[in-house]
């Protein structure tokens, strides 16, 4: 039998977390494949209605990172994020769509180690929450559609 | 909140007065301690060395029951035992297959999340608090905290900030009204290791340690482990043998001495027990 | 309410306003919204507690702008609606003048948008209880439940906009939903494309909302998206203290503390 | 019809290792749009540029896509070749394959189809990639040096004399910095003062720098070539103008007993001081915190003898904002502060001392003029121990990275005090000797040789005192392979060598990286050591990580051509990445409602208004309007934006979507 292996999609900014994968390469840390990373400017880019496509369009998990807090490249584009994300999380977290596959993190570009665990600890999550099939069968109907 | 009692081996024959001090003070602060039922070797001997499953098994299996009987705490007083069920804890806590393979080993669930505290970290979360009331007769003498090497290592896992030069037993004793000496043999080497095998290499290693404490000025010698004890204690004959000379001062647990500065009788105490003579009420 | 008819026609009269919006007899027992010009219009003008549908919305509508200067009738949700238009640019003092209705029926004048902030801080913003217990009640079911149950909810949505074109904060000449590049919204009104539609609107109301729900009175469907704008003012309330428009105090998602609480980030 | 080029490099082994390139550029070759793909050993080499050139020529390619490194490494690289073939550069895009694949996975199907994924992303992004024309920022040709060590001193009169302006701020009243405290130096053993006091001189004298001293940077706004920096200058409670230097208020002051930081606390210094004499600038401050008047309100006896006046106890703070275009930091090190470790009992025993301290024992300047004598009763130590590593190469203390430093200066050490008491026994303490420098080995090996330095290879566990006795307990690994107590009259520690107390809450003030140990990160660890991350900002010294003299000054150097090299321009180019707010035809204009919530949120200030008119010039609308010159393109605005009326150029809505879309919709 085959494992089911997730599909994570990564939004990260340019300046830390961007930069801090790239230090997990250049240190040739092992992580799982099922993680790819779309590069922002800023986490202050990353719009709430990209994290709504990604489920849309079949992911089962997402990681959403930058700098931590005072570090931000744009002095504040991260404090931004943040209270974003906390609307953005209790919203869903209502509408019982699952939280729990939203990994939000901040990893430095000095925290290659980080970064790796971030992604198998957020693979070995989703693995265990299964593929998200609640919000698939929603999306589905595009499908059915489609096929008509 | 239900706080377990791991007495292990020692606390049942070397060192009962240390068992005994423990539960009577226990009792004066009206704090229960219930010991786990059927509980086994903690592996501290040469399990860890021979045997990696057996040596986490063991410790395991203690946890798994306390876990079991819905303890939320474990008190370990013998560091040696503490030091054994921490690490498994730790190493289990990092590796979830092997936590597995253990817990289908010993057949018991193992959620390995109970709070293991040595007797210092009893002492400071649950006695500590009420010592201001319970303190009838202050020690008002020198002591010299001895730790030695199991309480607060390893680093890494016990985090101790000072783990080259703890303070916590020192400001209990200071509570107690003593005045804990400032020397540098709190964390020596006592030679347990040697302690069957090399008694020689025990009398010289423990010697110094006895010798610096007294030469200190201190009176009494408060240890929180049954093997630096033994050997300080139960030793002191190869110790005179190395220094050529007769040491006198006692070596008591700190357990007894919060005993005693709780006013129970040196029986209660169990100061009886000792091969150095202990009358520190000389001072007082 | 003579006093309130009085008024709007000496405002007519006296030209300082060309319309005055107001609530006029509907079909049946309802009440509708009237556009008076004319000062002979103004004897239509009535208020009672059937007037709930939020006049804001009017403010900001290319059409209604056309007709001049308005005067309007401002209960305290109104009100509310009009500081937070304040707030966000969209209307200036001297754009409009407010013939303030308090809870208890009274006229009330107001010289400048401080003073109706002055007088809201008097008439804050209360999630009634049992919109709190409904709330919590969904917040306890298990997730897989809770989505199914919105799922199941928004079923009926068909997307006719009605939330949208009654909620005096949704004034953007292009909504996103109608945005093709990229397509951010599943046209459709099918599953997905109701709760993304729900979803975006809900944020797009974080901070924002004061919580008049004309978004669920105008729903022809009878859909409870009003559950999800209060869930929200309620997150609002716990994580950055108070709600409710405030002249000198930034909107929520575009102000931040550098101390933001928060439990999720690693 | 977009004719997409895609090249996929092998990076020699490092990405074909473990993914199947040719593959790769296979299923590239089939996504739709793509006109091109081929896979090459080496993309960024002359032969691979060239291929890529070519095939936009030849095929007239409208987007190029090259997986291989991070963009952060090659991105220029690619863009530039681009261009030279006559291609926007922003149609280039790169999927990272190295750092984000095949370096962190391995050699297996789903590695490959990972890479295939990455690729086929950026295709869809660069369908959507619009030209860009880079936008031209003029250069203020004055550099801030941030750091009077030696470092900022190296790089102050290189950019100086290559005729620029220097403005070098210094935090203490006088620049010099450690070297200005140490005695000799390794491994000729030139004292120090010797060769540094002339380039302080120098530097004071120099027409091209501003010298300020007891001042500190406030905040940094702006971007390379115009930055605008605030400096704070503390009160130093004298007019500089009037002021002759002529020391009589510091020989008068009568609050004498205040351990003297320069002297490293073995000297003493006055309220009104400066702080070594031979500081530039040579002209005392008040230091408020220990001066009688400003406690108690009474004294003013500086006041009463200076001769021309110039004490002035009203001065303020001052706030002076610069126009800068380039930025050095070179804020030097500090020392690990050996209350890190008890067990040797620093702090408890006078004669337990830092390597720093014993410097200035042995420094002729120094509180004892040179001669080694212990700080409790001034006698002279028989025999002295030297402990290296004291706190650096330990986990344990949090310090796993070697200070690099102490190797040599406690062989100096040792042979100084040899030299000086001759009698003498010294021991030395250490895990390996590092020695790898010109003369380095040659000079430790004169330590043991020639001077008779006691090695022994192990740790010490601790330090105590008896009977007026050092006793150093440790143990010899090599020759013995047992425990080692030695009886030592005075003990030096070599701690370890740690970020400046100031550096992470400065680093966040200029918005550069810095690592866990607060050391500031260089933008690349082997090519680019003296650039941070963020552009027009360099590193010099010990700032970036412990370094000795020599590598301080070569870096300093380094920095100072970098700026040198930004003011050779009269303007730079600078990413169009930035926000704009759409327009549309009339009668909407722009679907921007002007509600301005972009405007609250931008962090520069860079979104205005924008009153757009008819014919009659009525206003019409209002709108939101970003500034080219301010926007620094981080794009918080755009996903504040409702109406999506608000966009960033190169991270577009369209091509964030279709990066996802692409991204997740594969077999």
């Amino acid at each position: 039998m085959t494992e089911f292996e997730p599909k994570i999609i990564a939004f990260v900014c340019n300046w830390c977390t961007y930069a801090g994968a790239d230090l997990t390469g250049t240190s040739r840390i092992k992580y799982a494949q099922n993680v790819k990373i779309i590069r922002f400017p800023c986490t202050g880019r990353i719009d709430f209605m990209l994290l709504l496509k990604s489920f849309g369009e079949g992911a089962d998990g997402i990681i959403v990172s930058g700098c931590h807090p005072n570090d931000c490249h744009y002095t504040s584009g991260n404090f931004h994020a943040r209270r974003r994300w906390i609307m953005f999380r209790g919203l869903l977290d209502m509408l019982g769509i699952d939280v729990r596959r939203i990994q939000y993190s901040w990893v430095s570009a000095a925290e290659g180690s980080k970064w790796a665990d971030i992604v198998n600890s957020t693979v070995n999550t989703i693995r265990e929450l299964g593929p998200y099939t609640e919000y698939e069968k929603v999306a589905g109907y595009l499908e059915k559609e489609a096929n008509q | 909140m239900k706080i377990g009692f791991y007495p292990g081996c020692s606390l049942t024959g070397s060192s009962r007065e240390y068992n005994e001090s423990l539960l009577a003070i226990a009792k004066e602060a009206g704090i229960e301690l219930v010991e786990i039922n059927d509980w086994n070797c903690c592996g501290a001997t040469a399990a860890h060395n021979l045997n990696k499953e057996l040596s986490l098994s063991l410790p395991a299996r203690n946890l798994a029951i306390a876990e079991f009987e819905e303890m939320d705490e474990l008190v370990v007083p013998c560091a040696a035992c503490f030091n054994r069920l921490v690490m498994t804890q730790h190493e289990l806590a990092e590796k979830e297959e092997l936590k597995k393979i253990i817990s289908e080993k010993l057949q018991m669930p193992l959620k390995n999340e109970i709070r293991i505290l040595n007797v210092l970290q009893f002492l400071e979360k649950h006695i500590v608090p009420c010592l201001d009331l319970l303190v009838k007769s202050p020690l008002e003498f020198d002591v010299a905290c001895y730790y030695g090497c199991l309480l607060v290592r390893p680093q890494n896992v016990m985090k101790s900030e000072r783990f080259e030069d703890p303070m916590s037993m020192d400001t209990i004793m200071q509570k107690l009204g003593a005045n804990p000496i400032d020397w540098p043999f709190k964390t020596e080497c006592c030679g347990a290791g040697f302690s069957i095998s090399k008694t020689e290499i025990v009398g010289e290693l423990s010697g110094k340690i006895v010798r610096n404490a007294t030469d200190r000025g201190a009176k009494a010698i408060v240890v929180a482990c049954p093997m630096c004890h033994s050997n300080l204690d139960m030793r002191r004959s190869a110790i005179d043998n190395y220094l050529n000379m007769k040491m006198d001062i006692p070596v008591i647990y700190i357990t007894q001495a919060i005993a005693l500065a709780m006013g129970l009788s040196p029986r209660q105490a169990g100061i009886q027990r000792h091969f150095v003579p202990v009358n520190l009420t000389v001072n007082r | 309410m003579s006093e309130l008819v009085k008024k709007a026609a000496a405002l007519l009269e006296s030209k300082l306003v060309q319309v005055v919006i107001g609530y006029g007899k509907g079909t049946g027992n309802r009440t509708r919204a009237i556009f008076a010009t004319q000062v002979a219009e103004c004897e239509n003008l009535i208020f009672d507690s059937r007037c709930v549908q939020n006049l804001a919305v009017y403010l900001t509508k290319l059409e209604i702008k056309k007709l001049g200067k308005p005067a309007i009738v401002a209960p305290v949700p109104v009100l509310r609606s009009i500081l937070q238009l304040a707030v966000e640019n969209q209307i200036a003092e001297s754009d409009l003048v407010i013939l303030g209705i308090t809870p208890e029926s009274e006229l009330i004048d107001f010289e400048s948008f401080a003073s109706i902030e002055t007088f809201l801080s008097t008439h804050k913003i209360e999630i009634e209880e049992k919109y709190t217990k409904t709330i919590d009640a969904i917040k306890a079911m298990p997730v897989a439940e809770r989505f199914a149950y919105w799922v199941k909810e928004l079923e009926p949505c068909f997307k006719c906009y009605a939330c949208r074109g009654a909620c005096p904060l949704c004034y953007c000449t292009r909504c996103t939903v109608d945005d093709n590049q990229p397509q951010w919204i599943s046209v459709a009104s099918h599953p997905l494309g109701n709760l993304e539609w729900h979803i975006m609107r809900a944020m797009h109301l974080a901070g924002r909302c004061t919580d008049c729900e004309a978004c669920y009175n105008a729903c022809p469907m009878g859909i409870p998206i009003h559950l999800l704008t209060k869930s929200m003012l309620q997150d609002v309330a716990d994580n950055f203290g108070s709600y409710g428009p405030s002249l000198d105090k930034q909107n929520t998602l575009s102000s931040f503390k550098p101390d933001d609480k928060e439990s999720f980030i690693r | 019809m977009s004719k997409i080029g895609v090249f996929i490099c092998h990076c020699g082994e490092n990405i074909s290792a473990t993914v199947d390139v040719a593959r790769v550029a296979e299923a590239a070759g089939q996504i739709e749009g793509v006109a091109f793909s081929t896979d090459y050993k080496y993309m960024c080499s002359d032969p691979g540029q060239t291929m890529i050139k070519q095939a936009i020529k030849e095929k007239g390619l409208t987007g190029v896509v090259v997986g291989s490194c991070s963009p952060r490494m090659h991105e220029p690289t690619f863009r530039k070749a681009c261009q030279e073939a006559g291609l926007n550069p922003f149609m280039c895009e790169m999927a990272n394959l190295r750092e984000h694949c095949s370096w962190v996975h391995d050699k297996s199907e789903a590695t490959t189809q990972k890479a295939i994924d990455l690729v086929r992303t950026l295709v869809e992004k660069v369908k959507l990639n619009k030209p860009l024309y880079s936008i031209k920022v003029p250069v203020t040709k004055t550099a801030l040096v941030i750091g009077g060590g030696i470092a900022g001193i190296q790089a102050s009169l290189d950019i100086a004399n290559a005729g620029h302006q220097v403005i070098l701020v210094e935090r203490d009243p006088s620049i010099g910095g450690h070297m200005s405290q140490l005695s000799e130096t390794f491994p000729t053993l030139d004292c120090s003062q010797c060769i540094l006091t002339p380039r302080m001189v120098e530097v004071a004298q120099h027409p091209n720098i501003k010298l300020m001293t007891y001042a500190e940077l406030e905040k940094l706004e702006g971007s390379i070539g115009s930055f605008k920096a605030t400096i704070r200058k503390k009160a130093k409670s004298i007019d500089e103008d009037l002021c002759n230097g002529c020391g009589t208020c510091t020989t008068k002051c009568p609050t004498k007993k205040i351990p003297s930081e320069f002297n490293t606390g073995l000297g003493m210094r006055t309220a009104i001081y400066v702080p070594f004499p031979q500081a530039v600038p040579n002209k005392p401050v008040i230091d408020k915190e220990n001066c009688s008047y400003y406690q108690k309100g009474k004294c003013k006896v500086c006041e009463k003898v200076c001769p021309t006046g110039a004490i002035r106890f009203d001065q303020e703070d001052e706030l002076v904002e610069l126009e800068v275009g380039a930025v050095v930091i070179a804020t030097g090190f500090d020392i690990m502060q050996p209350s890190g470790f008890p067990e040797y009992g620093y702090g408890k025993y006078k004669d337990v001392i830092t390597g720093l301290q014993f410097e200035r024992l042995a420094s002729a300047s120094g509180p004892t003029l040179g001669e080694i004598r212990r700080p409790s009763d001034g006698k002279i130590p028989e025999k002295i121990v030297f402990v290296a590593c004291a706190g650096s190469r330990d986990p344990a203390k949090g310090i796993p990275y070697c200070s690099k430093i102490c190797c040599m200066y406690t062989a100096k050490h040792a042979m100084l005090y040899q030299h000086k008491v001759h009698h003498g026994k010294s021991y030395i303490f250490y895990m390996d000797i590092r020695a790898a420098g010109k003369n380095y080995e040659e000079f430790v090996r004169r330590a043991i040789v020639e001077d008779e330095v006691n090695y022994i290879r192990g740790r010490v566990s601790k330090i105590y005192e008896e009977n007026g006795k050092l006793i150093v307990k440790g143990v010899d690994t090599l020759s013995s392979a047992k425990p080692v107590e030695i009886e030592a009259d005075m003990v030096v520690l070599a701690s370890a060598a740690v970020a400046n107390p100031g550096a992470e809450a400065l680093a966040q003030k200029m918005h550069v990286s810095y690592d866990s140990y607060n050391f500031f990160s260089e933008a690349h660890p082997k090519l680019k050591p003296v650039e941070t991350n963020t552009a027009g900002i360099f590193l010099a010294g010990a700032c970036q990580a412990p370094k000795d003299i020599p590598e301080t000054v070569s870096q300093a150097s380094g920095a100072a051509s970098k700026v040198i090299i930004l003011f050779s321009k009269d303007e730079l180019s600078r990413d169009p990445l930035i926000a704009v707010v759409n327009r549309s035809p009339a009668p909407v204009f722009s679907t921007c409602v002007g509600c301005f919530m972009c405007a609250s949120a931008c962090p520069y200030q860079a979104i205005g208004e924008e009153l757009i008119t008819n014919r009659q010039g009525k206003v019409i609308k209002k709108v939101a309007k970003v500034n080219p010159g301010l926007c620094q393109g981080c794009g918080t605005c755009v996903a504040f934006c409702r109406s999506k009326s608000i966009d960033i150029q190169g991270y577009s809505n369209e091509q964030m979507c279709a990066e996802v879309i692409a991204l997740l919709n594969h077999e």
